[in-house]
């Protein structure tokens, strides 16, 4: 299994995903850079978090018209898994592959801790090896965090079931304590917290790489039906 | 040469953090006056296009396709020649 | 902003005018007649002034800091460097440095902060290594004065922006509150790397007709005449008058991180040094790289990329504009290097060459606008060693303050809600702690913890320092601090390797401070080398003072320590109910310039005592030996508020009780007794644990399931909720 | 009631990486008419003030005090009743 990790200037999370990948999950991951458009060889895209561009004019404005961009398009459009984390989930809803915006958080303070969360859709390529409603914790790093959506995107999100994680106790002020969802089709995932900096136990804990496993084994069902 | 001022600000409808941070700091402050406040951007762009309407042109699409987003944002804007 | 119209050489000695950049009329003379025998045009002298400033040349402190030990059998690379570099094993090598930006946080904090932050990275980068964590160290005047909390909120803001936004995650800190840093609050910021020892960059330019490459942001006339202005004191009466504001750009400075690390990793062959443009600029780094190699350099600055018009020689110079680097570059290679720095988005420009004449030749516009040897910039600055005087607070000490103390229980809870103990978790909150996931202890334990990627080990590191001890007892307050450093580096099972230190006095110039800082440099001098921990960077920062009132003076200590197993990791927090709780040390009546004196008098005073470097050093190794051999559940170090706020402090983060009793009366619960250490060790390492540690441990209670303090004393008992205490401790920062 | 509109900008000469960020993206997308940008703050502020003066004297101190920072920016402020 082949994961691509694109680097943006900017990106700061993109080595931490490849360990993960390569060290925690033991699979195969290339950092990429955010000129690349030949995607054809992974099977899964990782939009890392970070500050790509500086986070100038708004997180994630800027690198929604990165070369790679147009080839991840076309990857989520061929149904394939992509995955944006923070700053990677910035950059989805900018480039319109998900619906939403992050604002700044309700306090305007960055936020850095570990969040406990629920997994609200176990149903999802991502998601599989987690129990419905399971209570996971994982760290969040984020500064715009703070999910918005209008009523009738939240009214459909919930109606088709893309609503994926969900904070325990809100701590950025975002929509129905939203912190990752999926799009319509359930190949994009866009969430806040990092599950690559919860692989390994000496960091604090695990519940992150079992997002990781969730994909392979997806992938793995995929290619034997 | 054309100047453009663009002035982007959060939709009515949507809660602004930034503008109630203030408020609050300002209420701390004692400022008891000041009954509401928001924050938007303010772009000040100068264009070197040929006519006054294709900088009109410009400054919509730039707006559009990178200074403004559309989801909670709304813009105003003036041009003039200089 | 600051445009001079450039004066003669002429009018430059008539009207004085080095005076205004902090030149003395002794310095100027020496140039004219001792160095040049002319008289330097307005560039030259501008250059001078700003090279042999306190804060380039060191020229207060050198002879001073000659006196840090920085031996040891590890050491890899001395001060002298951009930062210092320890051997770690597995042939791999820990740099680091600390370094203030006390001034520019306290005139425009966020900003201020922010820069300081970057400024300390690119010392680590340049080295060739890759930064791995920060740590600050913050002073700030009470709480109660809004203008305080404002420096406050901005300046950790200015951290966490610039330290988040590149990736480094910040792992550790301290701050604390004194009326004596109102006008003069401290930002110091350290900055830790890793790399291979073959990686090990020096800044050097050598080998005539090498180039000179300049890259990064473009210079501006931001911050220029910094560094004279960082060593000038502030009076009331200038407030007005303060410019020339660096803005950092924490993007730019991640592209440099990433090319300038694929260069020195990879094209070392070709890359002949490399250096920051920190203080001073662009001279500093190129004159400085020139001089280590005994060599001279020709620069052309119309070559300089320049963000605004009409720049003059003063101004390219002595800008202070951020994220900028200059490389050197072996003749014929320079394609090579540019290429690379376009691949990360930046433009690399070759602005000079190295020559065989030692001179520092500038052109601008095809004119010669200075020439003037490396040597009299770099090396010809003067030293001044100043007459020291014993202040009088310590040669006739005020009587020792004892507290009486009725209720020990609400003492605890007052201590437990001043700013200076308070949890500092509003703060850290707001850094990343976690990015590049090697993070396992995270800001909220005696040292922060990062582990070793693809290798058993981790690093501790911690930054401390009391200036009230240091400002009743420079030497021993000196030694206390590097004490302190060490106590938390092993309370997180690390061997202390190294230290670092960031130097906060006064004016030099005043007998006293000076005093304090001679004594209190000897003071660490001792404690280092005795804890082998040589001293291998650090940074001055001197003129702490308004209106001739100087700040207590304040000698940070940034330490490293060496976890060889990861196993070993210790954090403070008890882990279990029904586990023993230990005190590691004896308790005396010491209160001088305890937090308990600040809350009662309002000021500090007296003499430090029973403070022993052996007792100190033989607690610390036995107490790091029961961690290597896995005896201990938890270890605490103890420092202000004493015994009673470190058993409160092991009990909050699982929300635990405590029921024990002390051969103590109710007020030395807070004496700040140094050397004392609380640890927890399960029941079934009871007797292992007492027979190593022997008479240096008594054990005094027991961790409860049911969240109450119990502490039964001598003359009263104490009886407090833990959840109350808690909640006084997390909200005394608010 | 009064309605103030207050636009903070850069001091010229103070570096402005927001304002390069947002320039070579344009240019990346091939706006090459745009020579120039900054982005500034732009605050509509309703004040519950006695008397214009009043007012105006609080837009001044609000933004001495807390919106504008005096060693970076500078402003401009439009007052009217409303
Ligand atoms: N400015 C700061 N930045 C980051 N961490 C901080 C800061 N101030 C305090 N901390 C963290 O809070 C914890 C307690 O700090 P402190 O009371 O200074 O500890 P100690 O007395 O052991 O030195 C430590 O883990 C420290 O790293
Ligand atoms: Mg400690």
């Amino acid at each position: 299994m082949r994961f691509a990790v694109i680097s943006f200037p900017g990106s700061n999370c993109d080595r931490d995903l490849y360990y993960a990948i390569v060290d925690s999950l033991g699979e195969q991951a290339d950092l990429i850079s955010y000129t690349s458009t030949d995607l054809s060889k992974y099977d899964t895209i990782l939009i890392p978090g970070g500050f790509s561009y500086g986070d100038y004019l708004r997180s994630g404005a800027i690198a929604k018209f990165a070369p790679a961009m147009k080839s991840v398009k076309a990857f989520a459009a061929s149904g394939r898994p992509v995955i944006g984390i923070c700053n990677g989930f910035q950059i989805l809803t900018e480039a319109g592959l998900l619906p939403g915006t992050l604002q700044h958080n309700t306090n305007i303070s960055f936020i850095s801790e570990w969040e406990p969360l629920e997994v609200v859709n176990n149903k999802t390529p991502f998601t599989n090896q987690y129990q419905v409603n399971q209570k996971i914790k994982l760290p969040i790093a984020h500064g715009d965090g703070n999910y918005y959506c209008d009523d009738d995107t939240l009214k459909s999100l919930k109606q088709n079931h893309q609503i994926v994680f969900k904070y325990r106790n809100n701590p950025n002020g975002s929509v129905d304590d939203i912190a990752g969802i999926v799009n319509r089709k359930g190949n994009v995932l866009g969430m806040m917290p990092h599950p690559e900096r919860a692989t390994e136990k000496i960091l604090g804990g695990q519940d992150g790489l079992t997002l990781f496993q969730s994909i392979l084994n997806s992938i793995k069902v995929r290619s034997l039906s | 040469m054309y100047l453009a001022k663009i002035y982007v600000s959060h939709k009515k409808s949507i809660l602004d953090p930034q503008g109630e941070a203030i408020k609050s700091a300002l209420h701390r402050l004692n400022y008891n006056d000041v009954n509401s406040i928001t924050q938007g951007k303010y772009f000040i762009t100068k264009l070197d296009s040929q006519s006054k309407s294709d900088a009109d042109q410009t400054v919509r699409s730039i707006c559009k396709d990178l200074l403004v987003n559309q989801n909670m944002e709304t813009y105003q804007y003036e041009l003039k020649e200089v | 902003m600051l445009k001079q119209a450039e004066k003669s050489p002429e009018e430059i000695r008539d009207q004085k005018i080095y005076r205004q950049w902090g030149m003395s009329d002794n310095e100027y003379h020496t140039v004219v007649n001792k160095l040049l025998h002319r008289l330097p045009n307005f560039t030259e002298a501008g250059i001078l002034a700003g090279m042999w400033s306190e804060h380039c040349s060191y020229k207060n402190t050198k002879p001073l800091l000659r006196h840090f030990w920085s031996k040891g059998s590890k050491v890899l690379e001395g001060p002298g460097e951009d930062a210092g570099a320890i051997d770690i094993g597995d042939n791999q090598a820990v740099i680091f440095k600390a370094e203030s930006h006390n001034h520019p946080s306290y005139v425009e904090p966020f900003e201020g902060a922010a820069t300081g932050v970057g400024g300390i990275i690119r010392d680590i980068f340049s080295m060739g290594a890759r930064p791995v964590a920060l740590l600050d160290s913050l002073r700030f005047g009470e709480l109660t004065n809004q203008k305080n909390k404002f420096l406050m909120d901005r300046t950790v803001d200015g951290i966490a922006h610039y330290g988040n936004s590149i990736g480094i995650p910040t792992v550790g800190g301290e701050i604390g509150f004194d009326s004596t840093y109102d006008k003069n609050s401290l930002v110091n910021v350290m900055c830790v790397g890793i790399e291979n020892q073959d990686d090990l960059k020096q800044d050097k330019a050598s080998g005539i007709g090498n180039s000179i490459i300049y890259v990064g942001a473009k210079t501006g006339r931001d911050g220029i005449n910094g560094a004279t202005f960082a060593s000038n004191e502030f009076s009331d009466s200038k407030e007005s008058d303060r410019s020339a504001v660096q803005v950092g750009d924490p993007f730019m400075e991640k592209l440099l991180v990433d090319a300038c690390l694929d260069i020195i990793h990879h094209h070392s062959d070709i890359l002949v040094g490399i250096q920051d443009m920190g203080a001073a600029g662009l001279v500093s780094s190129s004159a400085e790289m020139a001089s280590k190699a005994k060599s001279g350099v020709d620069l052309n600055l119309d070559l300089v990329p320049q963000r605004e018009p009409h720049m003059t020689p003063y101004e390219i110079l002595l800008s202070e504009s951020q994220e900028r680097m200059l490389l050197c570059v072996k003749k014929g290679h320079e394609k090579t290097i540019i290429d690379i720095f376009k691949r990360f988005g930046l433009d690399g420009v070759v602005i000079g060459h190295v020559n065989n004449n030692g001179q520092y030749h500038l052109t601008q516009h095809g004119e010669t606008v200075c020439n003037i040897p490396v040597h009299t910039i770099v090396d010809d600055v003067p030293e001044y060693t100043h007459p020291i005087i014993e202040p009088d607070r310590i040669k006739h000490p005020a009587a020792d303050f004892v507290p009486t103390v009725n209720d020990a229980g609400q003492m605890l809870a007052k201590l437990l809600s001043q700013p200076t103990i308070a949890s500092k978790q509003s703060v850290y909150r707001q850094y990343d702690s976690r990015v590049q996931t090697n993070t396992v202890v995270a800001p909220g334990s005696d040292a922060g913890i990062i582990r070793i990627r693809h290798t058993d080990k981790a690093l501790a590191m911690t930054t401390d320092c009391n200036g009230r001890y240091v400002y009743l007892n420079p030497e021993i307050g000196g030694e206390i601090a590097t004490s302190e450093a060490a106590r938390n580096i092993v309370a997180g099972g690390g061997l202390p390797i190294g230290a670092t230190d960031c130097l906060n006095f006064g004016n030099p110039e005043d007998s006293e401070s000076y005093y304090a800082l001679a004594k209190s440099i000897d003071g660490i001098t001792k404690a280092c080398k005795l804890f082998d921990t040589p001293v291998i960077s650090g940074n001055v920062s001197l003129h702490n003072e308004t209106d001739r009132k100087p700040i207590y003076p304040t000698p940070l200590i940034g330490m490293v320590g060496l976890i060889k197993h990861d196993d070993e990791i210790t954090t403070q927090d008890a882990k279990h109910a029904g586990d023993l709780v230990y005190i590691v040390g004896k308790t005396y009546d010491d209160y001088s310039g305890s937090e308990i004196q600040k809350l009662i008098q309002h000021q500090i005073s007296g003499r430090i005592k029973h403070f022993d470097l052996q007792t100190e050093n033989k607690n610390r190794k036995l107490v790091y030996q029961s961690i290597v051999n896995h005896l201990v559940q938890s270890v605490h170090d103890l420092s202000e508020g004493g015994l009673g706020v470190s058993i409160a402090e092991t009990l909050f983060k699982h929300d635990f009780g405590f029921n024990g009793q002390l051969d103590l009366l109710g007020r030395q619960l807070f004496a700040e007794t140094q050397s004392r250490y609380v640890i927890t060790v399960a029941p079934k390492q009871k007797n292992a644990f007492e027979k190593l540690m022997g008479d240096c441990v008594k054990q005094i209670g027991q961790i409860t399931k049911e969240p109450i303090v119990k502490i039964k004393l001598n003359d009263q008992d104490v009886n407090m909720n833990e959840t109350d205490l808690k909640q006084k401790w997390e909200r005394g920062l608010n």
